[in-house]
């Protein structure tokens, strides 16, 4: 292991051709939607459109197995591929589908189910959102309420899902339904893949703390899905999700992201409009914060390594999130720091990738104040630091 | 733990609790904001109507009297019940600025019966334009002037009148202008904690008696000025950090996982045992600095910045933990305990950053006692 | 209520007779004796004479009653007299019979008991220990195992105590006992005061991290107490002791010895021997903590305002030792680090008041590990800081 | 997670971690030292035997040319086993100082051998000595002699020769003397974690042979000597921090208090969850740090500082809380856990301070990649 440059140079001819690929493939304005970024989701057009690019080039889903339209990548090549899409300002497409359900198809599903769902997921003709959470079941996920009756070949889908983003911009939905109540709770649920245009479906979206539309509610009454969506089999929905739930906190890049973020923190460090030049301890917090992401990224690398070996990372994932995550919110405080009161205005239009005019935030700060906020989520979302501590007590500890 | 207080300002803390609570909803005030109306005409009626504006005034200008004790009750209130009326500003400036000028009888009773807002307009695009401003107060063949511009002034939406710091031939100077005056434009946005804010251009020509303070005068009513700005932020900052506390607790009494309420999770109680610690430590601080600016104590600079920095950061400590112990209800606009977060995080840099209060602190060696 | 100064000026008479008597009774070798703790208790022999020297001006137990030897002095001048003996290095005595026995004796004692004991007590004379935890009983004090078995006049007493500070030192220990094994825990608890010089008791000390000797832990076999030595009633030990605790826990104040601490930090701060100079986060972190312990003074001094009004600071007292153990820490932490290597040494006899000779650890610096070590004592004993917050949450918080 | 190591070096650690567990018994370390004997020379000459001495010296001078990885692997054992022997003192000195002499081959023999048991002096009264001591080398007529005193000598009780950093008229110098030596005058202390210190006063007339290094290659030395024990005083803290999670796991799983183990204590259990998050971020930068020396990585020196901040920061943290959560039996000298939190606090001092290496960490730019 090379301990700073995690990529040996034979890997350099890789990088520059992926370079020029995104230099000459990112219009100003897909990369104005990669800068305007303040979640994981970028401009909803913006990312679709990116996922189309992608997806000409035969790089729609480098994860997925070569069959399926994978690249046939190594860690190395798609750690690189992540870096340069970070560096470049790409934006982030909707990623549920690619991400989440494309492992779990490839993995659960029958041959007509791939046949029918990867090639739209791929290409991003198709948007899949995530229906798990409900009002009454967060961090208790298997408390979850929405029921399918079976009824001839067809399932009768009735309650509702929470935190679905992007649902309002999406054609299709994967949810965790309940199918039998009378085992216990994790035993009766099964995964099923919904069409959004189904009659009785009704979606309302919610705008989230900073302001913005991501998050939605969905709302199934007498909802008829063909047993054919089911994935995996009836009342194995729980082991779908927690493969899912692994895949979504396993071999993730967090430091990509935070050493952007520390770019930037460099480049305020030396600013004339760093409102926390005068903070004694702020250039401290600065390097100690850059000598935690060194560590975090060193950890990725050994587990990367070990998942090269064939290990599987279980539990350690949990690590990564709960690090990765607390690290990204201390940037986001540093840099709401630099920005000080410049970054109090909130102008929503000025978040669209066609917006070229002026803000009243200075350059550099019209993100922030969303990106501080929207940080705070990330150790909410997708099993709360909270049962992250909880698993590595259990399964790492053995409390 | 209660806090000693005077039965007067039992009764005052009591009145305007009530008030506000029967007058200042908060679905309300979100469709108000969104609307693009930041202040609230007949709120602010209200408060000068209850003697909330008169305040800070001295009682020979017809004002009450009172000092940074009974003005932090009133933004401790601000802080609970989220309110988007620039009252700190205008009792900070009231009490710091116009207090002192020749001109304060007249100005101070417009103030008082509401009719002129006052803000103070500090922040420039440098920083350093907080303690020396770029904006120039220029006299040619008698005739006085205002040049430059100020950024980011919290509810500068709403002010009728700013309290410009300038810069002048004799060193600093406040001047007062109208929003509304030939020679000043205001470029109005939202903000995340639903003030609205505005950006100020000015060339402006001004009477002799728009100039409040100039020289050492100047000089000593900014060094006020922030000094009851920190408190006042403290004590919003703390109104604010109780309630996102109170509503935690109420919130994980009632929201059941895994069987049980949240609060019943012993990670979740020992998490908010600290919330209530840090905010109790807070409030004495608070509280003490305030009461060593009405005591004139050879220490307040000491306490109010002690006190802005032990705010801003409990208050953003406390804040972060009521939405992490909340979930995801807590990320949505609709749910007030984010709104907490987000008046906290403004007031951290307002006039006074916890990093500049700190280093500031460090650099006032306490009195001998 | 003034800010930063909290004695009005017309206490400056008082202050001015303490420190007029404190400089004249306080031999160099008492003032060394006080230098060189590192806990909460000085050299035994040191304390001992400091009590009886305080005993002989009337000032031997000044929050006593009047009539059973105490001075009269309202709150402020109490905080004052303990403000001037820390100021002086005056050493800390052996303070269990005092601060914890005697208000229990004062307020559930017979007359004949009050008689008994409490002359013993203020003069020092007598020192007393406190039986409380067990081995198998820390924090789940209630679940105490030494029984005593009534049989005729007397219990026979059998089981175990640890944690019995200078129980080497003491000839009278009150203990927590068991006298009804059929009820639920805490109703089968009984407080008795046991002579030490009764056949049956071994005491066995045992070092302290540090290296020091100032814990034992007590065996008792067979050991038969009079019943006339049962403080309140048969089973009611747990009420007894549930006032003690409170005791213990309120009306402390802590920050006489943490601003004892930031005066030593702040001459260290410009001093050559600094180590921790070089550490561009030294003088923010001293600053900060300043800032709270500034927060904690206010604090203490609210509730010092509630309990001249007569109000019960309940929990409230918990909240200020988290507080102050804490902060007591983090000063102990800012001293270690300014001391650096300087501190490592461990010269035991260094820390007797006779010794005068030459350090190996400079002089500012001979105490610093120990107090360092017995810092992270202080949120474990008295109970815990997790017992601590888990009385606030359910006290305060109402969870 | 297991760290990723080659077959080589799991065979060395595998075997040396039976060695110890087997054979370095925790009540007999404290007896040991209790009757002053700091270090002790069977286990130095065991230590000999299975080549660890031998380990850091060049291949072509009979040692094993091994590097900082497999110092560190020792390193941390030293620190789950609390060895007081001066392992990562001698392998240090070996490694950067004694290495780069015109004089290694006859002095690395002795070494490897486990007869002459090297310690670096370069702590003075003044901080500043660290850098520029104030103990000097000088020369008249021909003859070399070395002056001065050296105070706080981690292990300086155990050694039989010391690395003496002096100034001379051409800078830095490192001199090697005997702790017998005439002019030498060595005052031994008990120190609290239980390696035993010593401080030393020369006036000592010199060899030529006995001077290692002058000028640049004395300077780059004591880069290299700083940078290798930051990392090895890194590696042995996380074995110390990682031993005293693992026996406060084990404790909080035996230990009953309200009828059940703590360790089903939710807010134990997250805190000993961060305590091995920790652990694991930490161990994953010692390697690196090691990795990074071993390749002559550019960015070296910053993996090494930031090694020692992260190690130094989570060790203390880690101790601390280890204590926190058994109780009251962590504060007892016959308890092992303590123990592992006093080493860590003397480790964190002990040629660079957490603060100079954050402070050095700032001032050194990152390699571009």
């Amino acid at each position: 292991m090379n301990a700073s440059n995690p990529i040996p140079t034979d890997y350099e001819t890789f990088r520059e051709g992926v370079r020029a690929f995104l230099k000459d493939a990112l219009s100003p304005e897909l990369v104005r939607a990669g800068e305007r970024t303040t979640s994981v989701f970028s401009d909803f057009e913006a990312g679709r459109k990116w996922q189309s690019i992608l997806h000409a080039k035969g790089w729609g889903a480098p994860e997925w197995p070569i069959e399926h339209g994978g690249t046939g990548w190594d860690i190395q090549q798609r750690y690189i591929f992540l870096e340069e899409c970070k560096l470049a300002n790409a934006p982030n497409p909707v990623m549920m589908g690619i991400q989440m359900l494309g492992p779990m198809l490839i993995h659960f599903g029958t041959e007509a189910q791939k046949q029918q769902f990867l090639p739209g997921i791929i290409s991003g003709d198709d948007v899949w959102c995530q229906g798990y959470s409900e009002p009454g079941s967060g961090s208790d996920l298997a408390s979850l309420k929405t029921t399918a009756e079976r009824d001839g070949d067809e399932y009768v889908v009735n309650g509702t899902k929470i935190w679905t983003s992007m649902a309002h911009h999406s054609n299709w939905i994967f949810c965790l339904v309940r199918t039998d109540k009378e085992v216990k709770p994790q035993a009766g649920i099964s995964f099923l893949l919904i069409d959004m245009a189904t009659p009785g479906i009704t979606v309302a979206p919610f705008p989230s703390l900073d302001g913005e539309v991501e998050q939605c509610q969905v709302f199934f009454e007498n909802v008829r899905v063909p047993v054919t969506n089911l994935l995996g089999e009836e009342n194995q929905g729980w082991t779908v999700a927690k493969y899912l739930l692994e895949f979504e906190r396993g071999g993730q890049h967090f430091t990509i992201e935070l050493k952007k973020q520390l770019s930037k923190l460099h480049r305020l460090m030396t600013s004339e409009t760093n409102r926390a030049k005068d903070d004694p301890t702020y250039a401290y917090r600065v390097a100690e914060t850059e000598i935690d992401v060194m560590a975090l990224e060193q950890t990725e690398l050994r587990i990367k390594g070990s998942l090269s070996a064939g290990d599987n990372p279980g539990a350690l994932s949990s690590l990564v999130k709960v690090s990765g995550t607390e690290l990204g919110q201390r940037c986001a405080e540093l840099l709401i720091e630099a920005a000080g009161q410049s970054a109090i205005p909130w102008q929503s239009e000025v978040l669209s990738p066609e917006y070229t005019g002026e803000t009243a935030a200075p350059a550099e700060c019209v993100t922030t104040m969303a990106e501080y906020i929207n940080s705070r989520a990330t150790t909410i979302y997708g099993g709360t630091a909270e049962i992250q501590r909880g698993i590595i007590a259990k399964h790492v500890l053995g409390l | 733990m209660a806090a000693q207080m005077t039965e007067d300002q039992t009764l005052l803390k009591d009145a305007a609790e009530r008030y506000l609570r029967d007058s200042y909803d908060f679905n309300e005030r979100r469709e108000r904001i969104a609307a693009g109306h930041y202040s609230d005409p007949t709120q602010w009626q209200a408060f000068a109507d209850m003697g909330w504006l008169a305040l800070p005034i001295d009682e020979d200008l017809g004002g009450l009297g009172l000092g940074a004790r009974e003005m932090a009750i009133l933004a401790e209130l601000c802080g609970q019940f989220l309110v988007t009326e620039p009252l700190i500003e205008a009792m900070a400036v009231s009490h710091a600025i116009l207090g002192n000028s020749a001109q304060k009888e007249s100005l101070l009773v417009q103030v008082a019966e509401g009719t002129l807002i006052p803000v103070a307009a500090i922040d420039e695009a440098g920083e350093a334009a907080r303690l020396s401003p770029t904006t120039q107060l220029t006299e040619d063949s008698g005739q006085w002037r205002l040049t430059g511009s100020k950024q980011w002034i919290s509810a500068g939406a709403s002010a009728t009148h700013l309290a410009v710091l300038a810069n002048s031939a004799t060193g600093l100077a406040w001047v007062l202008v109208s929003v509304d005056a030939e020679g000043v434009s205001r470029e109005i946005y939202p903000t995340h904690d639903g003030r609205g804010g505005a950006s100020f251009k000015f060339d402006v020509t001004l009477d002799n008696a728009q100039i409040i303070a100039t020289g050492e005068i100047a000089q000593d009513a900014l060094t006020a000025y922030r000094e009851l700005a920190m408190v006042l932020s403290s004590a919003e900052t703390l109104g604010a950090t109780q309630a996102a506390l109170d509503t935690t607790v109420d919130y994980t009494k009632q929201r059941i996982q895994f069987g049980q309420p949240l609060a019943s999770f012993q990670a979740l109680q020992h998490r908010m045992s600290n919330m209530l610690i840090q905010t109790e430590l807070t409030r004495s601080l608070v509280y003490a600095a305030c009461d060593a600016a009405d005591d004139g104590h050879a220490d307040r600079g000491r306490f109010a910045r002690a006190a802005k920095v032990k705010a801003a950061t409990v208050g953003r400590k406390v804040s972060q933990e009521a939405i992490q112990l909340h979930g995801g209800i807590a990320t949505t606009d609709e749910y007030i305990v984010g709104h907490f977060f987000k008046r906290i995080t403004a007031l951290e840099s307002w006039v006074c950053s916890k990093g500049e209060a700190l280093k500031e602190f460090m650099a006032l060696p306490a009195a001998q006692h």
